[in-house]
């Protein structure tokens, strides 16, 4: 029965490591984004 | 001389109210799409599904369907041709937010107001429905109708500073008025049941009158932001 | 109405601008004109004379500095300025399936007033459109259209004009209406114009130039 | 919500706090075991919690969150509507930051909202044998649904980023009045029979028992809400990354670009 739990698992290993990738890549593209200057 | 003073919301609502009327009433496209709309729209209700077999629930919810889509189909012009004629700046210059507002409100009840007083009739009798209580469903069609002409119209607006304009109303609008549209039915499928208690009839007449001042509240508030260049 | 003297009107721009999203329409607008004055805005296509009188109007909010309309010593805000002011542009449009005296009647209205017969009549005169108020708007031609807008912004004694190229579409004789429609605006308060066409800019007291860096 | 300057993660940029990630991850790894640790779910006295139970009911672990989700995203949205238009006569550029949240939740809203369609049909077919019941809790959840889709729709129709905020701000506070009429008045209303009962008299005899409250509230609530707050965050730095450079930030091979423009 607890076999059947290991689906969800690897579902949402994947995706919490697709997220910390994604943040990341995020945080990369912010750090050189021009300032531009306040209105 | 200006003194400054601006005259009252109500005053100008009727103001723009009075234009609209003069202004539909020389070309009345509004009036003849919609209605042409809704009575082509029934023909096809009526063939498409042999009104007379069906049972009250789906009868009364046929009729809102009609008339939903009629409102959708043209009560957005009020503001369309002000923003495509580009007569909004005068408009947006002398007149209130809210008495713009209140104006387009006041055209839009009307027209709808006509245009069930044709669709619903030519229903009753094409679709063989048998009403009950028939003061309750007046008072179901003028209450819905009120709550539908208020979602059009502010909705109507927003789209109206949109780009692909009329192919969104529909798409934008509908989901507003859901909870209108499955309460309305449930309401006039009680008018058509003899057995229905009055309780159960003024609920829902009160619950959709309900929702139309929801609306009309919401909108109130937040059409100055719709209406304005900022 | 007794021409009394002009009402106390002051129109002041300090380092006025105005961008959308990282465009400036203009910046840097530092000009004043007081009752009975006009001021003209000159400057190539595109350099922001209309946005700039939008923002006078306070249909627009200037994103940099302030525009400041003192009407009998009292500061207007962007909203109660407006009844003060009579505006015409060409890409403000009137109502076509309305008669011309309809349209007049309605801005009219808009602002509290009751026109009478003789209000009419003498607005269109001024304007020259004297026996086609009856007519459709959207049967007049464009000299005719435009001749109607400066009518309608003149009509209820606005103690701001604003005219955006007041002569466009205009024959001589309609131009000649709206140096009228100008020279009478002096005793009534405020003309503000936008034009880059000499002859009008002719008619200002003071004129600004936008677009010049 | 997060704070603004969080902690600067060593690529440069702002990140979503790495312990709250940590958090997020850990949390909903607890939560998923442990749904599917005891057998059967069982009531407050104990009894068994659903009529058919067996492990198609630990859906409810699931779709449970992602409905208090697509409501909370929408009320997160209504909120900062407002902010955004009491805020947007001022220039600058705080009132941009709201329309971006707005946007954001709204966004995520949808997601949640559709895994709680999803998953509330899939728990309707294990439960009562068809997948959809028409029961009025799905449909307010389908009519939160299609707010979400309409207000994004709305927003991709319209190009200028001021009159895009202000329209959609607009369409997101009139549309409170379906949203909560469906979301608090329609499903309490008596006279109307629902299937799934109020919160949750879908459970046999009242609420679940103390241990499953455990692992609903204790672990997966706290997990959802925070993977609710890292996606509004991602979303909204991709928006300010967009607003930024002109160049789209291509996010596992879809461009961003189309989403917020």
């Amino acid at each position: 029965m607890m076999s059947l739990a290991v689906v969800p698992v690897v579902v949402w290993v994947g995706l919490f490591l697709y997220l910390v990738a994604l943040d990341r890549r995020v945080a990369r593209a912010q750090s050189h984004v021009r300032r531009e200057d306040d209105l | 001389m200006t003194d400054g003073r601006r005259p009252s919301v109500a005053s100008q609502a009727l103001a723009v109210f009075a234009k609209d009327l003069t202004a539909e009433w020389r070309t009345r496209t509004t009036i003849t799409a919609v209605l042409l709309f809704s009575v082509t729209s029934l023909a096809v209700v009526g063939f498409a599904a042999g009104a007379a077999a069906m049972s009250a629930e789906v009868k009364a919810a046929m009729l809102w369907i009609v008339l939903f889509f009629a409102a959708f189909s043209g009560l957005a012009n009020v503001w369309l041709h002000e923003e495509e004629r580009g007569t909004t700046l005068l408009l947006r210059l002398h007149a209130c937010p809210e008495a713009v507002y209140l104006g387009k409100l006041l055209v839009n009840l009307l027209t709808l107001a006509a245009v069930t007083s044709v669709v619903a009739p030519i229903y009753v009798a094409m679709a063989d429905v048998r009403i009950a209580s028939p003061g309750w469903f007046v008072s179901v069609l003028g209450a819905a109708g009120f709550s539908l002409a208020a979602a059009a119209t502010v909705v109507g607006a927003m789209i109206a500073r949109a780009n692909a304009r009329s192919a969104l109303y529909g798409a934008v609008g509908f989901p507003v008025l859901l909870p209108l549209l499955m309460v309305a039915a449930h309401g006039t499928a009680l008018c058509l049941d003899p057995a229905a208690p009055v309780t159960a009839l003024h609920g829902t007449v009160a619950g959709i009158t309900a929702f139309g001042v929801g609306v009309v509240a919401a909108s109130w508030l937040v059409f100055p932001y719709i209406w304005e260049d900022m | 109405m007794a021409e009394c003297s002009p009402p106390d009107v002051r129109v002041v721009l300090a380092n006025t601008g105005r961008a959308f999203g990282r465009r400036w329409a203009f910046r840097g607008v530092t000009a004043q004109v007081r009752s009975g004055g006009v001021l003209a805005i000159t400057g190539p296509n595109g350099s922001g004379k209309s946005t700039l009188l939008r923002v006078i109007s306070g249909l627009l909010l200037p994103t940099t500095g302030t525009v400041d309309v003192v009407f009998g010593g009292v500061h207007c805000d962007a909203a109660s300025r407006r009844a003060l002011i009579g505006y015409a542009a060409p890409e403000a449009a009137l109502y076509g399936e309305l008669s011309g005296v309809e349209n007049l009647k309605f801005f009219a209205r808009l602002r509290g007033h009751r026109l009478c017969r003789e209000d009419l009549a003498a607005a269109l005169s001024q304007v020259g459109l004297l026996g086609r108020g009856r007519d459709r708007v959207a049967d007049y031609s464009s000299g005719m259209r435009h001749r109607l807008k400066l009518a309608a912004a003149a009509i209820c004694q606005p103690a701001l004009l604003l005219l955006d190229e007041p002569g466009s579409n205009l024959d001589a004789e309609g131009l000649e209406c709206a140096r009228g429609l100008v020279e009478r605006q002096r005793t009534r308060g405020i003309t503000v114009l936008a034009t880059n066409d000499p002859r009008e800019a002719a008619w200002a007291d003071e004129i600004v130039r936008l677009g010049g860096d | 919500m997060t704070s603004g300057e969080a902690m600067r993660g060593p690529t440069g940029g702002r990140t979503f706090p790495v312990l709250l990630q940590a958090a997020v991850g850990a949390l909903m790894l607890a939560g998923i075991v442990a749904a599917f640790a005891a057998e059967p779910v069982r009531n407050a006295a104990g009894l068994p919690a659903f009529t058919m139970g067996g492990h198609g009911a630990k859906i409810v672990f699931f779709h449970v969150p992602c409905a208090w989700l697509a409501v909370l995203a929408y009320l997160v949205g209504a909120i900062e509507a407002v902010r955004y238009l009491s805020t947007c006569r001022r220039a600058g550029r705080r009132a941009q930051a709201h329309d971006e949240r707005c946007a954001a939740a709204m966004e995520v809203g949808l997601v949640f909202g559709v895994l709680a369609t999803i998953t509330g049909s899939v728990f309707s077919h294990n439960e009562w044998g068809m997948y959809w019941s028409w029961d009025p809790r799905q449909t307010s959840i389908v009519v939160v649904l299609l707010l979400f889709a309409a207000y994004l729709v709305l927003r991709g129709a319209i190009e200028d980023p001021m009159m895009r905020a202000r329209i959609s701000a607009a369409y997101t506070l009139v549309a409170v009045v379906p949203a909560m009429f469906m979301i608090w008045v329609l499903p309490r209303l008596p006279q109307i029979v629902t299937l799934h009962g109020g919160a949750n008299q879908a459970v046999v005899g009242g609420g679940l028992g103390p241990g499953y409250r455990l692992v609903m509230y204790g672990l997966l609530l706290p997990a959802f809400v925070g993977l609710f707050a890292w996606l509004i965050d991602l979303r909204m730095r991709v928006a300010t990354v967009e607003a930024g450079n002109e160049d789209e930030v291509v996010l596992g091979g879809m461009r961003v670009g189309e989403v917020s423009r």
